[in-house]
């Protein structure tokens, strides 16, 4: 056992990157069932019907993309199919450019840039920006990323104030969160459906909300955009991650089992010795 | 709006209490009790004590915790001169190098024995999160500390430090607002101060009647809180939504 | 070609990375550590410098809103503090900002507070419920500092800290998940995009 | 002077956006200035993201200058810089101007090949050194520390859909745990951290805290 404390790291390393490359290569097709969280969540989102305008917020960094950008890829090509208006902004910098290239994306497949697809862009200042663009969309973005003032754009006909969305998500890696939206939507105009899309960390902080009903619902990384993908009936690059996902959980359990297995086993020795 | 007066109110009068003497006392955090406990078994085994008040500027977002990490490594300070055992600061941000120093030169003489081990501050990157923890890591390694303090706004590097730590034998006691990283805090360290703790912690070290005060009021609020949640379900369990039509208004 | 050229450097940007696993501290990994930096700064630069002119210089050279000016100078002011002498200027432009977050945070008193308690008021009819809020209560019981220790708050304030360590305990469980999350990400994107091992 | 104006502008700032929170019925002229003080808000904001590009360049300029130990990779954080900053200035103030499409293509660039993959990398290390961690260093030292480890592991294990083939009681036990304990004790936090942020927006708007003084 104390051998195995003195292991190199690397080996662990090694193990690890193994066990989840393989089930990438090879997938096990384990099941996935949806958990009442991102039920609520799809059920919240899908109340949007053709034609009605739905906001995501692309509130987050690169360095949590991975865990993150597969649910805005998800949601997209379920509004996309049903001919909602989808409208993307970001508060934070990093965000915007993930909007531009998904716009990009979907133009090319046929989709309509400024009718069924629109890019406001970025806004500085976290909760004083969040806030200002809740009581008036125009006064933080008179013009989208392109430079068309938003009054032409036949994707923002009759949205003045947040209240006008049929649904909001906010898809976050830290702050600005949905706390934060909660803060500064929910408070102007209580009756917004607000959705929270949240890297796999902030989860659990942000349950309370949905538990409290200012959450329509709540989208947690990776494992929940899996799970709409299969509420959507159109699995993708989320539920193939899935079960390297599983094995992961297997090995670092496993690891801290071990390790403390090990330290029991020390303390015990100690102990008969003293 | 209620709340809100009640909470100011309950701030604004301990506040104005505290100011005129009746200091609130503050109850034992545990892991300020093992503070003493850990500088002395490193003086038993004739290694360092070694401190980093966190990683970020003094004038951010998280500056009270930094300040609050500062407060501790005033107390340590006394301590480590008190024991006669030598004291290494870490600090990464610039803006907290002079007041670190600060807290050092105040907190030692208050143990008594000043000049007998010169405690040094090193300043290290804070920009490259991975150079910081490998600067950590190096001085824990060769110094063979005996004790580490990690107090104050940690992000990802809190694993590297704590774990580093526990390698070379250190009790190792930390603390942090941060509640990402306050799960592997407490499972890698022997001593956790949760979440506000610390801001306490640093309240009653410093002894600063406005910030005592303030503690008082916001353990009213809470108080009031709880009042509030635990009359409510009662009520409500007997079918009175008095409370509830209460808070909605 | 383009896509290639980038789907080669983000592959071998990622590698770079990954050399701190198995080689520690190195050259290429501060290399890139150091790019990443600079083309973070470089782009919250460009962005923040476009919706100025979109938020504040369009406005105002368009529309003659000539209101606009005031924040514009409040802006420059914070630049003040790179300049010996008149550091002092920064310290409105960031009063201001202070003094607008400070207060926006505070309206957490209605939704992080206020309607919090309101969602805690549960009819004590399931062992859910109650636990739900004995729990939160104890768990604020536990956060009380400066009250008379009394063995009955004591004890409310024990099973508060095993309530918070639970709850902790699923952020740890989460915290590994995401972690696990964003590599597997890294690995679906090198063994995809990139050497096309995958659908 | 140059103390009490900006105490002065911090607390009527915050004072105007509480007066409007809670009076906006009351005092409906409140709403125009507020909306004024918050687009305000953005455009010193937008300023405010150069402050920490300067500072950047300032100190890496310095190790350049000085051949200081690895200079070279400060000339590179520096030439990223403003590689960046150029091409995506004329990203978003040109977006279709035929001229600056080599432009636009480097900020394309420099996003999909260094930035995101970078970050993403970066951020992914982070699940080895939990690896080790908990081989090493996640141990039940107290019964804390045991609660939550076993919480830990039963929601690490229930939120794996491997967890579910082999038993029903992972999901379900790592749901509870979710949906009860972890409701409870995030919900103190929560309200905690607004109290405390009222106890020190309160402190702010009466200028006994001065954040946006201090580094004399």
């Amino acid at each position: 056992m104390e051998a195995l404390q003195r292991l190199d790291r690397r080996w662990l390393y090694a193990a690890l990157i193994l066990v989840i490359l393989l089930p990438l290569v090879k997938p096990l097709g384990i099941p996935l069932r949806p958990r009442s969280w991102t039920v609520q969540a799809f059920e919240a989102i899908e109340a949007a019907g053709p034609g009605d305008a739905v906001l995501l917020s692309l509130d987050y960094q690169v360095s949590g993309a991975p865990d993150i950008h597969p649910q805005t890829e998800a949601i997209i090509r379920r509004l996309m199919e049903k001919g909602c208006r989808v409208i993307l902004v970001a508060f934070v910098d990093q965000g915007a450019q993930f909007a531009i290239d998904l716009a990009r994306k979907w133009e090319a497949r046929g989709k309509k840039y400024g009718t069924d697809i629109v890019v406001l862009g970025f806004a500085p200042g976290v909760e004083a920006a969040i806030s200002a663009f809740a009581r008036d969309v125009a006064a933080v973005f008179p013009r989208d990323v392109r430079g068309n003032p938003i009054s032409e754009l036949p994707a923002m006909k009759g949205i003045k104030t947040a209240r006008d969305f049929k649904v909001i998500g906010d898809l976050a890696t830290g702050i600005p969160g949905p706390a934060e939206w909660i803060r500064q939507v929910k408070t102007a105009f209580p009756e917004v459906s607000l959705v929270g899309n949240v890297v796999t960390v902030m989860g659990p902080q942000t349950l309370p909300y949905v538990q409290s009903g200012q959450l329509a619902g709540c989208m947690i990384g990776l494992r929940g955009a899996a799970e709409y993908e299969v509420l959507a009936k159109q699995p993708g690059q989320a539920v193939a991650a899935m079960d390297a996902q599983s094995m992961g959980h297997l090995m670092i359990i496993l690891y801290i089992i071990l390790g403390n297995l090990a330290y029991l086993a020390t303390r015990r020795k100690k102990g008969s010795r003293a | 709006m209620l709340m809100l007066l009640f909470a100011v109110g309950a701030i604004w009068y301990f506040m104005q209490r505290a100011r005129r003497g009746q200091v609130p006392t503050v109850r034992p955090i545990a892991g300020l009790q093992a503070t003493a406990e850990a500088v002395g078994r490193a003086t038993e085994m004739g290694r360092p004590v070694f401190y980093v008040p966190g990683r970020t500027e003094i004038n951010t977002a998280g500056a009270a915790q930094t300040l609050a990490g500062l407060e501790m490594l005033g107390y340590v300070a006394e301590l480590s001169a008190r024991y006669e055992v030598p004291l290494r600061t870490a600090v990464a941000a610039p803006t907290v190098l002079p007041v670190a120093e600060e807290m050092v030169r105040q907190g030692y003489p208050r143990g008594g024995e000043p000049g007998l081990y010169r405690p040094e501050v090193v300043p290290l990157p804070s920009s490259a999160q991975v150079a910081f923890a490998a600067g950590c890591l190096d001085i824990m390694h060769r110094e063979k500390v005996g004790a580490a303090f990690l107090i104050g706004e940690f992000q990802a590097e809190s694993l590297m430090l704590a774990e580093g730590a526990a390698q070379v034998g250190a009790i190792v006691i930390s603390g942090t607002a941060r509640t990402f990283q306050i799960p592997f805090f407490v499972v890698a360290s022997d001593y956790t101060l949760i979440g506000e703790e610390i801001f306490a912690a640093g309240a009653y070290l410093s002894g600063d009647r406005d910030r005592l005060g303030g503690l008082a009021g916001q353990d009213w609020t809470k108080i009031l809180a709880v009042a509030l949640m635990l009359v409510g379900a009662i009520l409500v369990t007997f079918g009175q939504q008095a409370i509830v039509r209460f808070l909605s208004w | 070609m383009t896509q290639q050229l980038t789907t080669w450097t983000a592959a071998l940007a990622t590698l770079a990375i990954m050399t701190f696993l198995f080689a520690g501290d190195n050259k290429v990994f501060r290399f890139a550590q150091h790019v990443f930096v600079g083309v973070a700064a470089g782009y919250g630069v460009a962005l923040a410098s476009s919706s100025a002119v979109r938020v504040g210089w369009t406005p105002m050279v368009t529309k003659g809103q000539w209101g606009y000016l005031v924040p514009m100078v409040l802006g420059l002011m914070l630049y003040a503090r790179f300049v010996k002498g008149f550091a002092y200027l920064s310290r409105t432009p960031m009063a201001f900002l202070v003094g607008l977050g400070a207060s926006l945070s505070m309206k957490g008193i209605a939704t992080d507070f206020a309607a919090q308690i309101k969602a805690t008021i549960l009819p004590l009819n399931t062992v859910n419920n109650v636990i739900l809020v004995l729990g939160t209560a104890s768990v604020l019981v536990y956060f009380l500092f400066t009250v008379k220790r009394h063995p009955v708050v004591n004890g409310v304030s024990t099973f508060g800290k095993w309530v918070l360590m639970a709850a902790f305990g699923a952020a740890f469980g989460n915290a590994v998940q995401g972690r696990i999350s964003l590599f597997v990400g890294t690995l679906q994107f090198l063994l995809r995009d990139w050497l096309h091992l995958i659908g | 002077m140059r103390k009490e104006i900006p105490m002065a502008v911090a607390s009527i700032c915050g004072f105007l956006v509480l007066i409007n929170f809670f009076f906006e019925k009351a005092l409906p002229f409140t709403k125009g200035w507020v909306d004024t003080l918050q687009n305000w808000g953005v455009v010193v904001s937008a300023f405010a993201m150069g402050l920490a590009a300067v500072n950047l360049v300032f100190i890496h300029a310095r190790h350049i200058a000085r051949r200081s130990p690895g200079w070279y990779n400060s000339l590179a954080l520096l030439v990223a810089m403003v590689l960046s900053t150029v091409s995506g200035i004329v990203f978003y103030a040109a977006p279709k101007a035929a001229w600056a499409a080599g432009l636009r293509s480097l900020w394309t660039y420099l996003f999909n090949g260094l930035l995101k993959p970078l970050g993403a990398a970066m951020f992914s290390t982070l699940v080895f050194f939990i690896a080790s961690a908990a081989f090493r260093s996640f141990r039940a030292r107290s019964v804390e520390a045991a609660i939550l480890l076993g919480a830990g592991l039963i929601a690490l294990l229930g939120a794996a859909p491997i967890g579910e083939l082999i038993s029903e009681a992972f999901p379900r036990a790592s749901n509870w745990i979710m949906d009860v304990p972890n409701v409870a004790g995030n919900r103190a936090i929560i309200m905690g951290a607004a109290i405390g942020a009222v106890a020190l927006g309160f402190r702010i708007l009466l200028g006994i805290d001065r954040p946006y003084i201090g580094g004399e």
